[in-house]
């Protein structure tokens, strides 16, 4: 043991048979954060990067300048879409544990930061997720027959078989294939966003990482592209506190919120409470339309908790309290807009029943169709030659031959 | 003698190197309080403390270039990348600095650097936790490039590559971690503790970088091979029949040419398997150096047996594979004129 | 016919698709106003504005990540990387993202991205402005990677490049931008003008990729190179009286086996010249493949003639640089038996 | 010319031809800006990332809490430093020009950045320069005759031939190699004080890079790291508004100072007057303090110009005013020092006439020195031999056959 050594380590709240510690994250009321006039200068509203724009108090209501005043219907299908995603993960997460699936990665806990964005943006607006966004592919109405057939990698899997479940992409739906490789899609957004300015088109990009993969050299270039050239694109940090069993002070947010880091590049920048759907979708929708209407930028921090384990691979009772979700100061998404559509009058535990059997029962029906499409053990197939096809668009001879070499072995 | 398999046998030449050498360190993504996502590193931070077995940041690149601050100011850092698919937002620093520091400083200084990188398929992991990027690496002047194929080794040319003053790129194929894969994915998994070299000394030892190992001589062809595939080309010969001389390179830069002309001057046919990519992969190095070396001596064209060239399909991993029946159909080849 | 130097042909390259194609757009550290360090990019931001010939942020790595998203949104990048000793920081974005995004989508997202890259040494521009680091994307399943050796096929090569939906990495060598180089330094410098490679038509043509070239005809060995070294190649043969085939790859993915095999069926005798370190390097793949498909043609083994496996240094360049001596020598052997 | 185009492109203030404008360059008055405890924490004092530490006024009287107050023979020391970097760059340009070396980068304007931080620091601290820190190798009582025949690469050059010139180290005297490729030296430097900090030591790092290279990776990699573990490293940036052809803007100068990036990360930032000496020297020792007691990093921004091209490769008429520099609103470093000391009483102009002269003969007499050990035309030469050697500890088998090779060749 060095005694001598004068590194400082960052150490998180808890560690497990601890009692869970949130007094770190700095929250502030529902209600009590301005809210600027989204062409505002930078510098007039750096606040905005340390404080927590929040709409619903611990009452349910909603409040302040960032409500946003949705019809009920606007809160019926949000709700309705934050059940699928759980519904949606827990579905798999159950078929991944009976080895129908061979990994599988949840966003519980998070939900309301995909759900929130895909529906405060426009459909033409183009998304570059990480692996935790499946909200965004849900509540833009994708079929989950679709998403569940890629993770079983059966005959109609979007990706031929080629990538591990979840690594999704909906090219008529404008959602960007998730990558492997953390962080990569961050400055490809802005890229994305540059081109749309280029062509004086509308759409933004929006692009979702985790507060782990800030530290990715991809941020860096991500903020420094789009202050230069302005790029009308949503930069989303998604700090759910953990990034596999280091916590997020190892990103260095010990000292400072992620949202901090926008302003010193000169863009604008907003913390704001992820489990509070209308505070996600209130902030989505004012950095949209300042991106729309060509004041640039704006990296957003969704502060949020990850509930579940990493991945199907990850036991995170190994490095946390296992019962710090519970003790989570900023609760559960889906439960809160619950609450605020029975406080508002316009919802019941009976209607919430009924919608959750009905999303149980699509996720099994779906579940049900995506294995008609083949699983891992019976068929439909795909076609194993294909592997050699798209590596480039036309296949080259040496990829031929060596699908001819793989076509003789078969053969034998 | 203890039984370990290559996990345990990593994580005891960490052991053994930070009981010994107080300026060795280990940092690396998960590596400190969780032992690592693979768990080679379980127990070292608990037993040396957080400021010797250090959890990093995510950014492969401020890894790499952490640690060449530290290799310049005398430690001797071990780094682990969490998969070698990883490794390439810390290319630049590993070629432009770590590789080149001491040749541009006519060596006044220099940076003793260990990466460690999982590497390989066939543990459904997809185009994105499969890669094996050897081969841009040995192309590389400056790096010596290492990938064991058994406990023993591994905890061996670990510790030579933590004592060495070069830098050293360190594969470890995650297929075989937890026991020796001959390529027969429907086969159950065996154990290390079974095999030979799953007996592996609690202490300090080493195994020489720079050396290949014969592991099984033979008269009629020469399979060169190293990592995962020294267990599929064993299992090839035994299955077919085949008189053949199996090498483990072991260590790719230097590569250990003597044993491998030997080999193949004797057998005058020569089949070469790996895993990566077979265009411009490491395979070529070693066929364009054989048929230089040993021209006079083949019967037939030596032959690669290579990953398919296209990324490592998560659905027919055992396609892109190269597994028995590649190897074999290869063999015959070889044998056949 | 025009005479233009390889920089006027690049340049023209681009003003013709920049013209024939609003989905083009040039990107780049000092390409816009200023007209690149090489000046390759000259005239075309006045001539088409900021918002296609753009000054880039000094990070190749955020260069490569933007045109890829540009790319996915339908434009046709072409960016500059503005040493190839300054490419490895974008060397993630390339091989985990650019490279795989077709195949990893299968087919629904890709990125139509040229990447320009002056290449190779003899500038006196020390390791990080002399590399020539082609070997480790050639290795990359899903780029292709072209350089061509005269001012013609730089810019037909380059128009194919930005008109092809696969990425492309485009290498340049530097030594040759004004002259033809015949590996000579204390001769006088010549200039295109006086090649015929130096006609290049004002408008549109393409030179296709995949496609390598006889540069020569001859009878008693085949001499494959690219780049600066088809020039070393000539000299070599004439002022030594070898009636070789000289063959330039020009493209080195995907590789036109078909041309280089024939060649070497008819010689029965290879030598291979790079700049590039030998080790690991494209070399390595062009002598391997040969030798499996010309084997029982082959008299004598196929010989590498390359750079030496050391960074490339600053006072030593022309030790360091395979020129006419090693090549010379290289012939003699390759003849002798 | 497409013109439906919403891309923004920063432009530089002026462009060949046009009037210098230096408007956009924010200064504080001399001795305006407040002086933090070292151990102050970031959030309360980030206005330092902002305004101007300046510490000469414009009647060169020195003022303000940054003023270190030194003894006049700490004075002097440096303005010799000052015009020894400063001659011995302007005669290493002319040398360049008269074909003997192939190659130089001066450092003119912005000499005190260096000079200062050389003399702020403790010689055990270890620099980690850039390609235009000349004056940290000088101020640290480096024989010029080194530097020149590292540029000569002649028989007594420390890189034995391998590196073009000005890519200086300096093993003993605890300075980095520079790198040809930019920025890489920035992380490097916060692991070489993590593993001061790890043994415990008292020596801090120090790092330089200009505004350009702050977009590459490593810039976002060394913040991020040094506020993780708290490393004690101060991080400079020079900010000589031009990267070659491109301003500061395309670096993301074009909305915050650079300086402003710190705080985000959690990091004390300070914005300085790059070409006062005092503030320069000050702040930097307050930097060391605030590390050398286990406070953490400091990134420092020191504004300048870039008096000369690029480097010899460069022509700076093509892309800037050719007379900017006169504009330049913070003036010429070396000239600020002299008045100062004139206006002490410390200092007369024939002091300064006697000190150039001097100087000038002790770079004229190195380069006659430097000479005696080599050019590029004349011997005695480097062993040619010797490129086989370092590439790794012990030459390999392979290095060998190669260098037999050429033995060979050699002796045809
Ligand atoms: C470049 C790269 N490095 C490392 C990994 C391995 N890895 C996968 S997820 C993960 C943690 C990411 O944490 P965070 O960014 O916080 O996202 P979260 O999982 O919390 O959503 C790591 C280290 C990777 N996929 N890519
Ligand atoms: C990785 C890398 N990319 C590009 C270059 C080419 N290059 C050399 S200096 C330079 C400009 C750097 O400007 P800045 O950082 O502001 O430093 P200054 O020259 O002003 O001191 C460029 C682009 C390089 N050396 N390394
Ligand atoms: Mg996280
Ligand atoms: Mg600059």
């Amino acid at each position: 043991m060095v005694t001598k050594s004068r590194l400082h380590i960052p150490h998180p709240s808890a560690r497990p048979g601890d009692k869970p510690e949130f007094g770190y994250v700095e929250i502030s009321d529902a209600g009590a954060v301005k809210r600027p006039e989204i062409n505002s200068r930078v510098k007039d509203m750096e606040r905005l990067a340390h404080e927590m724009v929040r709409v619903l108090d611990d009452q349910h209501a909603a409040l302040g300048p960032w409500h946003p005043h949705l019809e009920p219907h606007d809160l019926h299908v949000p709700l309705r879409y934050l059940l699928l995603t759980r519904i949606f993960d827990e579905h798999m997460q159950r078929m991944q544990r009976q080895g129908k699936i061979s990994f599988y990665m949840q966003s519980l806990g998070e939900e309301a930061v995909s759900v929130a964005a895909a529906l405060a943006l426009q459909p033409s607006d183009m998304l570059f997720p990480s692996y935790r966004n499946q909200g965004l592919q849900l509540a833009r109405g994708r079929n989950p027959v679709d998403l569940m057939c890629q993770c079983l990698s059966n005959s109609k899997d979007m990706c031929k078989g080629r990538q591990m479940p979840i690594m999704y992409h909906w090219a008529r739906g404008n959602i960007f294939s998730v990558s492997g490789n953390l962080a990569t899609q961050f400055p490809q957004a802005v890229g994305w966003a540059m081109a749309s300015a280029i062509k004086g088109e509308d759409a933004i990009a929006a692009a979702w990482l985790g507060e782990g993969s800030t530290a990715e050299a991809d941020f860096h270039h991500a903020l420094t592209f789009a202050t230069v050239y302005q790029a009308p694109v949503i930069l989303n940090v998604v700090n759910n506190q953990w990034a596999i069993s280091t916590f997020q002070g190892f990103a260095g947010g010990e000292r400072r919120s992620f949202a901090a880091r926008g302003p010193g590049y000169g863009i604008a920048s907003i913390r704001v409470d992820g489990n509070d759907y209308l505070a996600v979708f209130a902030v989505t929708r004012w950095a949209a339309e300042r991106a729309r209407k060509g004041h640039g930028p704006t990296l957003i921090e969704l502060v949020t908790y990850r509930a579940g384990a990493h991945s199907t691979s990850d036991d995170p009772s190994r490095y946390r309290p296992r019962d710090e979700w519970q003790a989570w100061p900023l609760g559960d998404p889906i439960e809160r807009l619950k609450q605020h559509l029975i406080v508002l009058g316009d919802w019941t535990e009976g209607r919430h029943d009924k919608l959750v059997a009905e999303v149980t029962r699509l996720v099994d029906d779906s579940w049900q169709e995506a294995l008609t499409y083949g699983s891992m053990t019976e068929g439909p197939f795909l076609n194993k030659y294909e592997l050699f096809e798209d590596v480039f668009k036309d296949i080259p001879a040496h990829l031929i031959a060596q699908r001819e070499e793989q076509l003789g072995l078969d053969e034998d | 003698m203890p039984r370990m398999n290559m996990i345990q046998a990593l994580n005891s030449a960490m052991d053994v190197m930070l009981g010994r050498d107080n300026d060795v360190v280990v940092i690396g993504e998960d590596v400190g309080y969780f032992g690592g996502v693979f768990r080679c590193t379980e127990g070292l931070q608990r037993k040396y403390g957080e400021h010797r077995v250090i959890d990093a940041p995510i950014a492969e690149g401020g890894i790499i270039a952490s640690v060449i601050g530290m290799g310049v100011h005398g430690l001797r850092p071990v780094a682990e990348i969490q998969f070698a698919d990883y490794i390439y937002p810390g290319y630049d620093q590993i070629v432009s600095e770590l590789a080149r520091l001491r040749y541009r400083t006519a060596g006044d200084f220099f940076a003793p650097v260990t990466i460690r990188a999982p590497c390989g398929g066939g543990i459904r992991g997809g185009q994105t936790h499969s890669q094996s990027p050897e081969g841009i690496f040995t192309h590389v002047c400056g790096l010596k490039v290492v990938m064991p194929s058994n406990p023993y080794d591994a905890k061996g040319l670990l510790i030579s590559a933590i004592e060495e003053d070069d830098p050293v790129v360190f594969f470890e194929p995650k297929r075989i971690y937890n026991g020796p894969f001959d390529g027969d994915p429907d086969k159950p998994a065996t154990a290390w503790s079974a095999h030979p070299k799953g007996e592996v000394p609690d202490d300090y030892y080493t195994v020489p970088l720079g050396r290949a190992e014969v592991v099984r001589e033979g008269e009629d062809v020469t399979i060169v091979c190293y990592g995962t595939m020294v267990h599929v080309a064993q299992a090839t010969a035994k299955i077919n029949a085949i008189d053949a001389e199996i090498i483990d390179v072991r260590t790719m830069v230097p590569l250990d040419v003597h044993t491998l002309k030997q080999s193949v001057e004797k057998t005058g046919r020569c089949v070469i398997i790996h895993e990566a990519t077979r265009f411009s992969g490491f395979g070529a190095e070693l066929a364009a150096t054989l048929q230089e070396e040993c021209f006079y001596h083949l019967e037939t064209p030596i032959i690669r047996v290579c990953g398919w060239d296209t990324p490592y399909p998560h659905a027919f991993e055992w396609e892109y594979f190269p597994g028995q029946k590649r190897l074999a159909a290869a063999l015959e080849q070889a044998l056949s004129a």
